[in-house]
């Protein structure tokens, strides 16, 4: 890598090291892209392959050997398919609206750090930043019901902002403690932190992780993150007996398909997170196993965690809108909230773990 | 620092104005009689405290009488600063004497909401005095403006027709000019340092500084009294004013603005008053000689006695700034005089008014043979104000046209013939109402004075008839006082850097 | 401050913005596009819509934005606070649970009105 | 760290919290205990701020950026006596109009104490962020208790207009103080007057800031030419809430402009003054010509607010004099200045409390002409409401004349004659409508015979204003040295 | 390309005339009246940030903290005005905000 590195900015750099670095960058950035798509296109072959086999059946095995070839098939279909922009719809805010979609998907990656030195953009504020740009999922919705001119697209657009926000503030105060107990907002140390302690000092790592002291938070952590991607259990939005498919009712073809991109880019990026926070991240769960790479860990993490969203898809009924509400506002916020002082509090105490 | 030595001015000053806080706490339509009693015990008490002022009052000392001094605004060097000299020591005593009147004048005319209409004359005859007291810039002023809302009250509510526009007048005029004095009088202060219109007489002044401050006193001052060509709200004001009220404008008020010449413009820019005496001049002039042609022309009978108010101030104005003994004092002369004069003339307009409900000289003529008391108050009134020998008015006009013959004789000239004009107009009226055949209705059924309305005029004829024949206690009151002051205007300012 | 290290986010964002549009050109090219009325209609169960779809909509949606802005800013007082938090101390712990309090009576008092409320 | 100087505001704080999950709990007809903690709690900030007046030194806590000194001390318990009498006043009318009770709970009462409580942090700010926060917190409670009658389509578009024009202000004035920031590179004031002064400052930025600054304090006070709120919201709010925003909001306003431009840019008074003075004589023309021609006397009483505001400022213009400072004399022209502002906001009080108590369940008392004849129908009222008309007018002996006196005495103290002479011409023009609502009360018969239906309480509060604006006319020198006091030694600390 | 503080400030400056252009010009609609009383803060958190920054000061980034929260805390009683008044006036047409006329 570093060759490479060094070659381009010979190459260039004596002439315009700007360039050099943007198209460095730019590699870097290919290589977290292309590989978010994949997965994206096979945790859709997971998703079905579980859910089948949860409902004891097969899932997709006609393309390809073991419908391995499935997702290909789908986004070809979807590649395939008119674009209808409906009458009377906002034409730029129509098309804008996958856009505001599918970006902050995919670029909170940034921030993601995949191992000790492998991150994108090593920011201090990384947390925060991700915070923000996930934020921005909201406007994505929101546009595309209001460009739509339909009613159902409408109803789910107002349905989705509104839980998105909704959990947005219990995962905020979630993030907050983690936070707290990491002491900095950078991802990277967030990880390191969780790698000290006595357990890890007698090769327990995954006993010192922030899951087991901060196991509610996790749950709620995991909870809101199902919310906050509008999966089941808590897809009012698109319920299809209820409003069709929510706010992408209108959408058809690769505008569809973008708002599928991200719904499940940003599944991986909750689940990347999950584990960042919660699960030690690229840390191996015991000292032993140390030697298989850091990137192999969070993977195995983030799949971990992906398959509970799945495994939660295919075992709880649809919550209500005023369920759903409810949870977010008056248990996970209470419950955070109180969580908060408790840590808070502890921390202040000769048995704080988080020295 | 002059110690208090008496509380005879504060007792002048605030006994009227308790009395008429408690007569308006109290009193309401349902207990008239009692209002009255003890709005004319409030009048008589305040009267009788100024009194021992006359008896008390070193008719050879310099400077001020029973003085009063007390911290009020320390910050600002304001102080509870009261006396009297020669020159205020009169107006004092008329001002209690016509509150009197007032309240008797008031005593069955009034009907709805007596305790109100006699508080105020009560309060406003305690803020009058304490205008004629006041020996502090800022008081002075305090209780100069603060007559204004009485005042205010008593046109619009009492008074004719026309009267919302008549009180928005009087008031507004008055506060233009009072505003511009406030601002000379802090200008003072800031030069100064004290609010003390003592020390102000001994401030030295550039000439610029005088003049600037001569207007500003001026604008105030020439309102009140009032000047030609300010006075337009006083015809105004007298005619929708209620009795009292005229009586109360006529008498005293006009003549806060003639005093405030004589606390203020003269003493304390000397120069400029010199600078300016042609203006003024001319302005009195104008005011004694176009005004009585003006009353000459009225049909009205209240608003014929207003304009022979302003020329009247005019021989006042016109005797201030002579700058001689004689003309000063017959200035202060006529003040006094004016005071009864036109208030007897305007009760008498009230009497008739009261049965007739007209002012119109029309609607009269013959009242002497339905009225004969009445008839010989009137043409005795109607004699001093055009200033016959034996009354007040010739005095105070005598020497002032005397002073003016000596400032300069034309001058004296054009005052004196201002006189045949006064004599006209007066005397015509009275022809017009009292003489000749009764032609109304109306007329023959006047009935003749009551005894209140009897006593009330006779002690005003007694007031008139005496000041004519005796004048010496009021100008024996004044010489020293006056002679001081000239002495002082004489002398110049400028010099004093 | 380093500024550079964000360059990459930016760079990132543009992508992600690309990433939206080349499959949509795509689409557009590669999709047949035959609109017609019928097909250009408002998703309606059928039927014709009656009505504008920008309709009036349930206030408590705006209360659920409205809310959300504002337990998101207080959320972000908490983040300098927890990331100093170790430093701190109790002084730190207490100041922040006065914060938290009045956070909870703003909290207590939406809840009793009925603004979390959706039956 | 030491927090007495912030007791007040902390034990407000506390009691709002306390009075707002309370208030939770009451039906309706118990809605009067809201009333009474809410005026008990007032008493008890009150006896904390009085307990802290005695030292008469200036006292920082929060690392200097709050401080409690003889000033803000002194309006802050005016502020407090401003909210009282408003609570008072408006109780019944509140109750009638909807904007207590029901739905709303005694929102009113905890809305009116938080804006207290950002009042007390803009008088007590020594940082232009705890001024800013003050200010904000302020208008936030006052955007939404204009807003409260949420029926009434007048009371929303007021609240519309104030929250745009408010929000603007604190723009422009956020703008300002980021130019300060950027000259001075501080936020603290003692910093930025100490920098401010120095040669290092940058003349430019902070002359840009001055600019911005003074147009958001001139905003907020409503001063012309940025006064397009202030007769709208007036007229539209309902009239509790009016004087709400019409009272204490003056003195807090005051303090802010003291603090920002006496306390913080002192050097450059020279700069701030000339564009006071164009903003006071604007103020002072705009507001009183306009006023002539208002039939709604609450838009009236805003016009009158704005001239008034004019002429409060005339005492800013007044403490510096050709560049030449003199403290005792600059102490003194401020010290005036506050003290027309607290001589306003009583006698404005008392005013909009006799629209209040003239009020009925179904009928507003807004019209000049609903005062009709009120000397028939209760002459002790219309004598209060004369007395109020005439100080407002600043006619002696009432407490508004000495107002005027003592601001035209720090005008002329600095030699500025014609300024002087222009404020008294303007008040001439003021005159003229004040006298118009007493010749309607006094000289005009009334349109309906209704009696006065007000409570005890109300009657007896709006009884001894009256009475104030005459005691403190006849002896105004306590309170003109307690401001002057308090001046003198803010600024020598 | 450096970036100075004159860019930024220039560009705050930029923000901050175009809210005040925007509160001042727009007759239509009052969502752009509060849109640009956004735009207006935000222009002065540029200034603060980009001052914080040269300065060396962490003050600027602190008020710019509180302006954040301040603003939101804005906007949040702007929107209840705004529907309030949409409820009673059925418009959010500025020119409609006439009712109150002397």
């Amino acid at each position: 890598m570093d060759s490479i590195n060094a070659f381009g900015t010979g190459l260039l750099g004596a002439w315009w090291p700007n360039i050099w670095l943007t198209v460095w960058t730019l590699i870097k950035i290919v290589c977290i892209t292309l590989p978010v798509m994949g997965l994206v296109a096979y945790l859709t072959l997971w998703e079905r392959k579980m859910i089948g086999w949860m409902h004891v059946r097969l899932g997709p095995n006609r393309v390809g050997p073991a419908g391995l070839l499935q997702p290909i098939a789908d986004a070809l279909k979807l590649l395939l398919k008119e674009i209808v922009v409906p009458a009377r719809a906002n034409k730029a805010l129509f098309v804008i609206a996958p856009i505001m979609t599918i970006m902050p998907a995919l670029a909170a990656w940034a921030v993601i750090p995949f191992g000790p030195e492998v991150v994108l953009a090593n920011v201090n504020a990384g947390l925060l930043l991700l915070m923000a740009i996930t934020s921005m999922e909201v406007y994505g919705v929101i546009i595309a019901g209001w460009a739509s001119n339909s009613k159902y697209a409408f109803l789910g657009a107002m349905r989705a902002s509104a839980q998105m926000v909704s959990y947005e503030i219990a995962m905020g105060f979630v993030l907050v403690i983690v936070l707290m107990v990491s002491g900095s907002l950078n991802l990277t140390d967030i990880v390191m932190t969780q790698s000290k302690g006595r357990f890890f000092d007698l090769g327990l790592n995954f006993l010192s992780w922030n899951w087991l002291p901060l196991l509610p938070m996790f749950v709620v952590y995991v909870i809101s993150g199902i919310a906050e991607t509008n999966r089941h259990p808590f897809d009012v939005v698109e319920g299809e007996s209820e409003i069709v498919a929510g706010h992408m009712v209108e959408y058809s073809g690769m505008s569809f398909a973008m708002f599928f991109l991200a719904e499940y880019a940003n599944m991986i990026l909750i689940s990347a997170m999950a584990s960042l926070m919660f699960l030690g991240g690229w840390a191996a769960p015991l000292s032993i196993l140390s030697w298989i790479p850091g990137w192999i860990w969070l993977g195995i993490k983030t799949f971990v965690v992906v398959s509970m969203f799945i495994w939660a898809r295919a075992s709880f009924p649809r919550y209500r809108f005023d369920q759903i509400m409810r949870l977010g506002w008056k248990v996970f916020i209470p419950l955070t909230l109180v969580y908060l002082v408790i840590v808070a509090a502890w921390m202040q105490t000769p048995w704080n773990i988080w020295k | 620092m002059m110690q208090s030595t008496s509380i005879l001015l504060s007792l002048a000053i605030w006994l009227p104005i308790a009395f008429g806080i408690f007569v308006i706490a109290v009193g309401n339509d349902e207990n008239p009689g009692l209002v009255r009693i003890i709005s004319l015990i409030g009048a008589v008490a305040s009267f009788l405290v100024t009194l021992p002022l006359i008896s008390g009052f070193d008719n050879a000392a310099h400077g001020m009488q029973f003085v009063e001094h007390a911290s009020w605004i320390a910050r600002f060097n304001v102080n509870y600063f009261l006396g009297i000299d020669g020159i205020s020591l009169w107006l004092v005593i008329l001002t209690a004497f016509i509150s009197i009147i007032v309240v008797v004048a008031g005593w069955v005319v009034i009907e709805k909401r007596v305790a109100q209409y006699m508080g105020s004359f009560l309060i406003l005859s305690g803020l009058m005095i304490g205008v004629f007291c006041a020996l502090d810039g800022l008081l002075f002023y305090v209780f100069f403006e603060a007559t204004l809302i009485p005042m205010y009250i008593i046109i619009g509510i009492w008074g004719g027709a026309n009267r919302v526009y008549a009180s928005f007048k009087f008031f507004l005029y008055t506060l233009m000019g009072s505003l511009l004095t406030l601002v000379a009088i802090i200008y003072l202060y800031s030069l100064s340092g004290s609010f003390s219109i003592l020390d102000w007489h001994q401030l030295p002044l550039t000439l610029h500084q005088q003049i600037l401050i001569f207007l500003a006193f001026l604008a105030a001052f020439a309102v009140k009294v009032p000047m030609w060509p300010v006075h337009t709200w006083l015809p105004d004001a007298h005619v929708e004013a209620p009795t009292g009220g005229s009586v109360v404008l006529a008498a005293i008020m006009l003549k806060l603005g003639a005093y405030g010449f004589l606390r203020f413009s003269l003493p304390i820019a000397p120069d400029a008053s010199h600078y300016l005496s042609g203006f003024i001049i001319t302005l009195s002039l104008i005011a004694v000689i176009y005004i009585g042609l003006v009353a000459l022309v009225q049909t009205d009978m209240k608003k014929l006695v207003a304009y022979s108010s302003i020329a009247h101030m005019g021989f006042v104005t016109l005797g201030f700034f002579m700058f001689n003994d004689m003309s000063v004092q017959g200035g202060l002369v006529q003040m006094i005089s004016h005071g009864f004069v036109s208030g007897a003339m305007f009760l008498c307009i009230g009497v008739l008014y009261d049965r007739v409900h007209s002012r119109q000289i029309v609607d009269y003529g013959g009242v002497v043979n339905t009225m004969p008391k009445f008839a010989a108050f009137f043409v005795l009134f109607s004699m001093a104000n055009c200033g016959l020998p034996a009354t007040s008015g010739f005095v105070g006009e005598f020497m002032v046209i005397i002073g003016a013959v000596k400032f300069n004789f034309w001058i004296g000239l054009l005052a004196a013939t201002a006189l045949i004009f006064g004599a006209a107009y007066s005397l015509w009226m009275v022809k017009r109402v009292v003489f000749g055949a009764v032609v109304h209705q109306h007329v023959k059924e006047l009935v003749d004075l009551s005894s209140r309305e009897f006593l009330m005029l006779a002690v005003l004829a007694i007031a008139v008839l005496a000041m004519g024949l005796y004048p010496e206690p009021f100008t024996a009151a004044m010489q020293t006082s006056v002679t001081d002051l000239l002495a002082h205007v004489a002398k110049t300012k400028i010099n004093a850097f | 401050m380093n500024l550079e290290n964000y360059f990459p986010v930016l760079l990132f964002i543009l992508v992600g913005i690309a990433v939206g549009v080349i499959p949509q050109i795509l689409g557009r090219l590669m999709a047949p596009y035959k609109p017609d009325a019928q097909k250009l209609s408002p998703y309606e169960c059928g039927f014709e819509a009656f009505e504008d779809a920008r309709m009036k909509f349930d206030v408590r949606y705006y209360v659920v934005a409205i809310l959300f802005i504002l337990f998101d800013l207080e959320t972000a007082f908490f983040f300098p606070w927890a990331v100093a938090q170790k430093e701190l101390g109790w002084a730190g712990f207490l100041i922040m649970l006065g914060f938290i309090l009045e956070f909870a009576v703003g909290f207590w008092y939406i809840w009793k009105k009925g603004a979390l409320d959706w039956e | 760290m030491n927090f007495t100087p912030a007791y007040p505001e902390i034990f407000l704080l506390l009691a709002i919290a306390a009075i707002l999950l309370i208030d939770m709990f009451l039906s309706d007809s118990k809605r009067v205990v809201t009333h009474y903690l809410s005026l008990f709690a007032l008493v008890v900030t009150a006896l904390l701020t009085m307990s802290d007046l005695g030292s008469g030194t200036s006292e920082y806590t929060f690392n200097n950026m709050f401080l409690s000194d003889p000033m803000s001390n002194m309006l802050k318990l005016f502020s407090y006596l401003a909210v009282g009498m408003t609570l008072v006043y408006s109780r019944q009318y509140s109750t009638d109009r909807g904007i207590l009770g029901g739905e709303l709970g005694g929102e009113f009462y905890v809305l009116a104490l938080f804006s207290l409580l950002g009042q007390m942090v803009m008088i007590s700010g020594n940082n232009v962020l705890i001024i800013y926060l003050g200010l904000e917190l302020m208008s936030l409670a006052l955007y939404g208790l204009v807003a409260l009658r949420r029926n009434n389509v007048g009371s929303t578009e007021a609240a519309m207009k104030y929250f745009v024009l408010g929000a603007l202000a604190s723009g422009f004035l956020l703008y300002g103080i980021s130019m300060l920031y950027g000259a001075t590179g501080t936020l603290d004031l003692s910093e930025i007057a100490r920098i401010s002064s120095s040669v290092t400052a940058n003349k430019t930025i902070l002359v840009f800031a001055i600019v911005f600054i003074v147009s958001g304090l001139a905003f907020k006070l409503g001063a012309a030419p940025f006064h397009m709120w202030v007769p709208d919201v007036y007229q539209g709010s309902p009239t509790a809430v009016t004087l709400l925003l019409g009272a204490a909001p003056k003195l807090a306003a005051f303090a802010i402009c003291f603090r920002l431009l006496v306390e913080g840019l002192f050097t450059h008074a020279v700069d701030w003054q000339q564009m006071l003075i164009v903003l006071s004589v604007l103020s002072m023309a705009g507001g009183n010509i306009v006023a002539l021609a208002q039939t709604n006397l609450k838009r009236m009483l805003a016009y009158s607010t704005i001239s008034h505001m004019g002429f409060m400022l005339l005492g800013f213009v007044s403490g510096v004099s050709n560049g030449h400072v003199d403290l005792n004399l600059a102490a003194s022209a401020y010290a005036s200045s506050m003290f027309y502002v607290i001589t306003y906001v009583i006698t404005t009080l008392g005013t909009f409390g006799m629209i209040l108590l003239l009020s009925r369940n179904g009928f507003e008392a807004e019209q000049i002409d609903d005062l009709k004849g009120l000397s028939k129908r209760s002459p002790w009222f219309a004598l209060v409401m004369l007395m109020l008309m005439f100080s407002l007018a600043g006619i002696p002996p009432l407490m508004g004349f000495y107002a005027k006196f003592s601001v035209l005495q720090a005008v002329l103290g600095t030699g500025q004659v014609w300024l002087a002479v222009v404020a008294v011409l303007f008040s001439l023009i003021g005159a003229f409508y004040y006298l118009r609502v007493v010749k309607v009360m006094w000289f005009d018969e009334p349109a309906d015979d209704n009696k006065i239906v007000a409570g005890a309480d109300i009657r007896l509060v709006l009884s001894l204003n009256g009475l104030a604006v005459i005691a403190l006319g006849v002896v105004p020198e306590s309170l003109m040295n307690a401001c002057l006091v308090a001046i003198t030694k803010t600024l020598a600390s | 390309m450096i970036l100075t503080l004159t860019h930024f400030l220039v560009l705050g400056a930029i923000l901050f005339a175009i809210s005040v252009i925007g509160i001042f010009l727009n007759r239509k609609n009052i969502i752009v009246l509060l849109m640009a009383i956004e735009l207006m803060l935000l222009a002065v958190n540029m200034n603060f940030i980009a001052f914080s920054h040269y300065l060396g000061d962490a003050g600027g980034q602190v008020f710019v903290f509180f302006i954040l929260t301040v603003a939101a805390a804005e906007s949040a009683i702007g929107l209840a005005i705004l529907v309030v008044m949409f409820r009673n006036m059925d418009t959010i047409n500025v020119e409609d905000l006439d009712t109150l006329k002397g």
